[in-house]
């Protein structure tokens, strides 16, 4: 890859009990890009980017963030150099408005400037698009936009590393156009870990891909690199044709 | 200071206190095991259970072993009524929620005591041991005038003491077939793991909980009339049974009936046993703090699988 | 908030209060008393309104529902006889809950809700000690019945008075000369391990040295406890005596397991009836008691030269031979300390009427009528016996009784004199001022 | 009008409101007023605590009572000035809750819960085994002449209600602003969502901690404001019953808004006041008052308010 990197991971491991979910895994994020993580159900990317995240204790290896090793940092100190990160299952403030929600993101890096706050905050959600409902409590949202408001949780941060969980898990076919469009956007704005099952969004998006299987990297490359990649042709695409 | 009796003697009153204490606290484990909620009332449906049992042996009369037997049958069936109805009236409304469920149940206790002190008054009121017969050895010693015994500083305790330690250990053998064994069990269980799928199968849930809540509030008050022959009943004992079992249950694991035992076994030892190195207010401090540094360092208790 | 009598301002509070109008007077006379009484011609024969701090909940119920019914009668004696100054007296009761946060409030109640003349009240020492601010800021006079040595100490204030029952210390302190004398003079001491014990701890120990005796071990027992067994054994092999005082509910399991522990081969046991008041001294398991001594405050149990004084006064509370309820034998008083309640009234009632008592102006004189009181003998009055009152310490002295079980019944062996009860002052409260 | 002005104006108001009052009170409300705001800072340090950051805690009343021993023995055994007196309860139950939070902080719900009572009931303990300083469950005076300010009496009804309006108002307004703050609305979030909150860089734990040691601040302010305005300092302000107190409370007040409190004890006084007027069985009318309102006003009486009335309610 001729990227420049902005993440890496050396021998990153964990073993629960006996078990590796990963071992030794040595990843580069390119920065600016946009690069998947895909494999199997139980290859070990959530907890591959539990650990890159902080959220996970590596057992070993080492996390390196712009140049700085951040494998002993926790997970907020991490955040707070520039990481972000979306749940898997959807975690956001159901009990607060949606606007408070997203201030809450925005808030840690604009702290007392409250006008700065209510610009990125309104900017933020009229991107995402759904500003017209920023006085909605949360958890009455639907499933869908409760989605994008956690990714609109994300993007208020400014990160510079964006690290998305299976994004368009549960989401509506028209839901995931709209996401597909949403993360083109930040290409260039941002670097994109995407870790997604929906091979759609994983070919119309990513710059580059990265195959996980069994807690081991089995392949790396551009889209049609790993297309014509006969392993994960065996290991993955092979037997999973995708929707 | 005498070393050798006073740890008997400790570890012979920690058996008993473990014994009661055990089946207070699996009443308060199984509700919060089943049912997620913490019933603040805990305490005084143990007291209802002394003070019924008071009631009833001296309503009775005749032979003490008459109204015991009697007291023994009736009253935790009483107290289990009461406590469904409660559950029916109050917790089903409030959906079990947690913090309501704590404010409504601080209500409950408020009501029950209230209405103890009116009915019953406010005097401990004694109930006769069905037997007592009292055991003692004396104490060995090898002192300047060669092997002495002592009087009656060995081992002092009664018959009733140590029924009350056996009786408990029948009563959890058989609740845990019942749990394990039978149907109603395995209700009970289902509902523990999964609510929501135990309605979808059927399972009607409000009903296992008012039998859940109520079956709590019974071994509550099982263990108080098996203890008012050594304590006495009185209309604000509810507290420290409350606060100990709550402690047992947290230290032995939430929904961990194993954990439970081993907690109250634990609880009601440590308490005797301490207090034979340290002077009692010193042993009482330690005993307490011991038991938050254990939750501190071992959050989900001792026997608990994840953390709360 | 909703008793529907608030007044407008604060200012004419005062004024209100000293001109309480004779229609309001008549008609709480009409209501509230029947024509039984009648008042001789006085300046206002509105009722003189005695504020009671009742322990009708908590802790100390047991008490304060005896202390409730002494109270009644008490009162119901002297509006019979004519009520104070030609006044009738009405009882406002309020429960403090034994708690001391709402005993103060309650003692506020009393002095700018109730309008109450006076406070009276209450056993429990920290429900005293957490009221008794208040009264001296509310200028309120405050006769407590609780038998603790706060008054005497100094720590409290001139509006707090203890006419009626001996404090704890100079109880203590009488007993050691029976106890070295008659029992033994190695005393091993179980108490509980709070003020009221430590009180007991020191004072005993102070006076049984001071009788050639010595106390060997001190067994402090924590508050919360519920079962004692364990501690026995710490009781020395040598010790000829046991000393024990204990109080709350678990009392009954304490005196029963002392029983069980030593049953035939025990050393000579002395207890302070509050181990055993409101208990029936025959209930199962207390039999071991038998042949062993309690401090009384008054003897629960008629004696064989009971005085005519005694026999009044149980007449009017309602109590038996045995103490306890006329209505029912079971139901035993705590009549050690109830009468307190007798005797205070009456010292309220001399000293309104030495001081020409008209109303809360005449508070201060009040107190100094009191202060002034030394002699109280025997009497109607004062059934429990003779007394001394100090009025530079607030505290009255009087002969104590200590008792054997005798056939199941406490009958006196000995009564210390208020001599032997005496100590050096510790405070001057007619130093202070109003 | 927004809801800022608006809440201002609230908070404001309460204020003025709580001046007025002791004009046109008869003394005797008037004095269970200043109490009630003694016993309302306590339940703001706990709100801070309870009601915006989700941790209950049982005990609490350890740094009531940290701040009422602090203020009392310093000033009764060390002959300390008043206000500086003061400080120390203030600084000894912040301390307590510093020691409690790095503690205690390491378990969350019901661990929590046992974890602070077990502190508590130590703390109980503590003060009863050294009872030659702290005369045990009795407790001690502190005596009238002590309790003077520069010339100023507290222990007059004037001085007392300002005292206590004072001290409230300063927590009541401080406490307002606080969790309008970014800080404050971080507790918020932690309450709802701890771990999401984690996973935008706040460091959670330190907000906790935090947290905890100015709700026990307060809680210890009201402790020291107690003994300073009624004169007494005793061990039964340690026990469990004084923890239980303030979540109840809070609960009925509202959890997590800042007049729940106050109305909360408000109410709690005037219920367990009125009906102990009219029955011995007053405790037995507040048990039946808990039950229908956690059944019919479950958010609190202001917490109601809000989600009927005045949503904007802070």
């Amino acid at each position: 890859m001729a990227a420049v990197s902005i993440l890496e991971t050396r021998g990153l491991t964990k073993a629960y009990g006996g078990v590796l979910a990963n071992s030794d895994v040595n990843f580069k994020l390119a920065k600016g890009k946009v690069t998947a993580l895909i494999g199997p159900n139980g290859a070990g990317k959530s907890t591959f980017v539990g650990m890159v995240s902080g959220r996970t204790e590596a057992t070993s290896g080492q996390v390196f963030f712009e140049g700085q090793d951040i494998s002993h940092l926790p997970a907020h100190k991490r955040m707070q150099l520039g990481l972000a990160y979306t749940f898997q299952i959807t975690s956001i403030f159901p009990g607060l408005s949606v606007h408070e929600n997203v201030a809450l993101a925005a808030r840690r890096k604009l702290g007392k400037d409250s006008e700065a706050l209510e610009a990125k905050v309104q900017a933020v959600l009229t991107r995402v698009g759904i500003a017209d409902r920023a006085e909605q409590i949360a958890g009455d949202l639907s499933y869908g936009h409760q989605r994008i408001l956690e990714i609109a949780m994300g993007l208020a941060q400014d990160p510079h590393v964006f690290i998305l969980d299976e994004p368009t898990q549960g989401l509506a076919e028209s839901e995931v156009d709209d996401f597909i469009k949403l993360v083109r956007s930040l290409a260039g704005e941002t670097t994109i870990l995407l870790i997604e099952h929906n091979m759609k969004v994983v070919m119309e998006t990513a710059d580059f891909i990265t195959v996980l299987d069994q807690g081991m990297v089995l392949a790396e490359g551009t889209p049609a690199e790993i297309h014509a990649n006969a392993d994960v042709q065996a290991a993955y695409l092979g037997s999973t044709p995708h929707a | 200071m005498e070393f050798g009796p006073h740890l008997m003697l400790a570890s012979l009153e920690g058996a008993v206190i473990a014994a009661i204490l055990s089946l207070t606290a699996m009443g308060l484990s199984i509700v919060f095991g089943v049912m997620r909620v913490v019933n603040v009332a805990h305490g005084e449906f143990f007291m209802l259970g002394a003070v019924l049992a008071w009631y009833v042996t001296s309503a009775l009369g005749g032979h003490p072993a008459l109204g015991f037997v009697a007291a023994l049958l009736i009253v935790p069936v009483l107290v289990a009524a009461i406590a469904a109805t409660a559950d029916r009236l109050i917790l089903k409304r409030i959906n079990y929620d947690a913090d309501r469920t704590i404010v409504g149940t601080i209500g409950i206790l408020y009501i029950i005591q209230q209405t103890t002190l009116m009915t019953f008054g406010p005097d401990a009121r004694p109930v006769e041991a069905p037997f007592n017969t009292r055991l003692s050895l004396p104490w060995f010693e090898f002192g300047e005038n060669g092997f002495a015994m002592f009087w009656p500083w060995g081992l002092s305790t009664t018959s009733y003491k140590l029924f009350v330690i056996a009786a408990a250990v029948v009563i959890l053998l058989g609740l845990w077939m019942v749990i394990t064994r039978t149907k109603i069990g395995l209700v009970m269980r289902a509902t523990q793991q999964d609510s929501e799928m135990a309605q979808a199968f059927g399972v009607p849930v409000g009903t296992v909980y008012s039998l859940v809540f109520g079956l709590g509030a019974g071994l509550a008050a099982l263990g108080a009339v098996l203890v008012v022959p050594i304590q006495q009943a009185h209309y604000l004992m509810g507290h420290d049974p409350l606060l100990l079992s709550f402690i047992v249950v947290i230290i032995g694991g939430l929904g961990s009936l194993p954990g439970t035992i081993v907690a109250a076994i634990l609880i009601g030892m440590s308490d005797g046993i301490i207090s034979v190195f340290f002077s009692p207010t010193i042993a009482k401090i330690i005993a307490t703090l011991l038991v938050a540094m254990v939750l501190v360092f071992r959050p989900q208790g001792l026997l608990g699988k994840t953390a709360p | 908030m909703s008793d529907g009598n608030f007044k407008s301002s604060k200012l004419s509070r005062r004024s209100t209060l000293l001109g309480l109008g004779a229609s309001a007077g008549a008609l709480a006379t009409a209501g509230v008393l029947p024509g039984t009484a009648r008042f001789a011609q006085a300046q206002s024969s509105a009722p003189i309104k005695i504020g009671f701090q009742k322990h009708a909940t908590g802790i100390g119920a047991a008490y304060g529902r005896w202390y409730g019914a002494t109270t009644d009668a008490a009162v119901k004696r002297i509006n019979d006889n004519g009520g104070i100054n030609g006044r009738p007296v009405e009882i406002v009761v309020e429960d403090d809950g034994t708690d001391p946060k709402r005993g103060a409030e309650v003692l506020e109640k009393f002095a700018t809700q109730h309008e109450c003349d006076i406070a009276f009240g209450t056993l429990f020492s920290h429900v005293v000690i957490g009221s008794a601010p208040r009264a001296g800021e509310l200028k309120l006079p405050y006769f407590v019945v609780s038998e603790g040595h706060h008054v005497a100490s100094g720590m409290l204030n001139r509006y707090t008075l203890q006419p009626g029952i001996t404090d704890v210390k100079s109880q203590v302190q009488s007993m050691a000369p029976f106890v070295a004398g008659n029992l033994g003079k190695k005393v091993t001491m179980i108490y509980p391990d709070f003020a009221f014990g430590h009180d007991h701890r020191d004072f005993f120990s102070a006076a049984i040295e001071a009788q050639g005796g010595e106390v060997v071990a001190k067994i402090a027992i924590p508050p919360t406890e519920t079962s004692f067994t364990r501690y026995f054994p710490n009781i020395p092999r040598e010790t000829e005596v046991i000393y024990h005082v204990m109080v709350g509910p678990a009392v009954l399991t304490f005196v029963k397991e002392l029983g069980e522990f030593f049953g035939p081969s025990r050393p000579e046991i002395f207890g302070f009836i509050d181990s055993l008041e409101a208990v029936n001294i025959n209930s199962p398991g207390l039999e071991f008691l038998e042949g062993t001594y309690f401090w009384e405050g008054m003897p629960r149990h008629a004696q064989a030269d009971q005085t005519s004084h005694d026999k009044a006064y149980r007449a009017a509370v309602g109590v038996d031979d045995r103490g306890a309820s006329l209505s029912d034998g079971k139901d035993v008083s705590t009549f050690a300390h109830m009468f307190g309640c007798w005797e205070t009234l009456n010292i309220i009632k001399a000293g309104m009427e030495a001081s020409d008592y008209q109303g809360p102006a005449d508070r201060a004189k009040l107190i100094e009528a009191v202060e002034a009181m030394t002699d109280l003998p025997e009497s109607d009055d004062h059934p429990q016996g003779p007394k001394q009152f100090n009025g530079k310490t607030h505290q009255v002295f009087g002969q104590q009784y200590i008792s054997k079980v005798t056939d199941g019944k406490l009958v006196r062996a000995h009564t210390a004199s208020i001599e032997d009860g005496m100590y050096e002052d510790e405070v001057d409260y007619t130093a202070q001022s109003f | 009008m927004t809801s800022s002005r608006k809440s201002t104006l609230l908070h404001l108001g309460v204020l003025a409101l709580l001046v007025v009052l002791f004009f046109v009170l008869p003394p005797y409300h008037a004095g269970n007023l200043s109490r009630i705001m003694v016993l309302a800072i306590y339940a703001m340090g706990y709100n801070l605590l309870f009601g915006y950051t989700g941790l209950l805690s049982l005990g609490h009343a350890m740094f009531f009572a940290a701040g009422m021993y602090g203020f009392g023995l310093t000033l009764n055994l060390g002959g300390w000035p008043v206000p500086l007196a003061f400080v120390a309860g203030v600084v000894c139950a912040g301390a307590l809750a510093l020691v409690i939070g790095l503690l205690a902080l390491r378990t969350a719900g019901v661990a929590f819960m046992i974890v602070t009572l077990m502190f508590a009931q130590t703390g109980y303990l503590v003060v009863l085994y050294f009872g030659t300083y702290t005369r045990g469950d009795e407790g001690f005076v502190i005596q009238q002449a002590q309790r003077m300010l520069g010339g100023f009496d507290l222990t007059s009804e004037t001085g007392r209600y300002v005292t206590a309006l004072i001290l409230f108002a300063i927590c009541f307004l401080g406490l307002a602003r606080l969790v309008q703050t970014p800080f404050g609305r971080t507790l918020v979030a932690i309450r709802e969502n701890e771990e999401r909150t984690r996973m935008l860089g706040y460091d959670a734990g330190s907000h906790k901690l935090r947290a905890l040691i100015i709700s026990g601040a307060v809680s210890g302010v009201a402790g020291a404001a107690y003994a300073l305005l009624f004169g007494y300092v005793g061990a039964t302000f340690a026990t469990v019953q004084y923890s239980i107190f303030p979540l109840l409370w809070v609960l009925l007040g509202g959890a997590g808004t800042t007049i729940g409190p106050l109305i909360g004890v408000f109410f709690m006084f005037y219920l367990i006041d009125t009906s102990s007027t009219y029955t011995n069985a007053y405790m037995l009318i507040a048990g039946v008052v808990l039950v229908l309102l956690t059944v019919f006003a479950p958010q609190g009486l202001a917490g109601e308010l809000r989600k009927r009335v005045f949503k904007w309610l802070p």
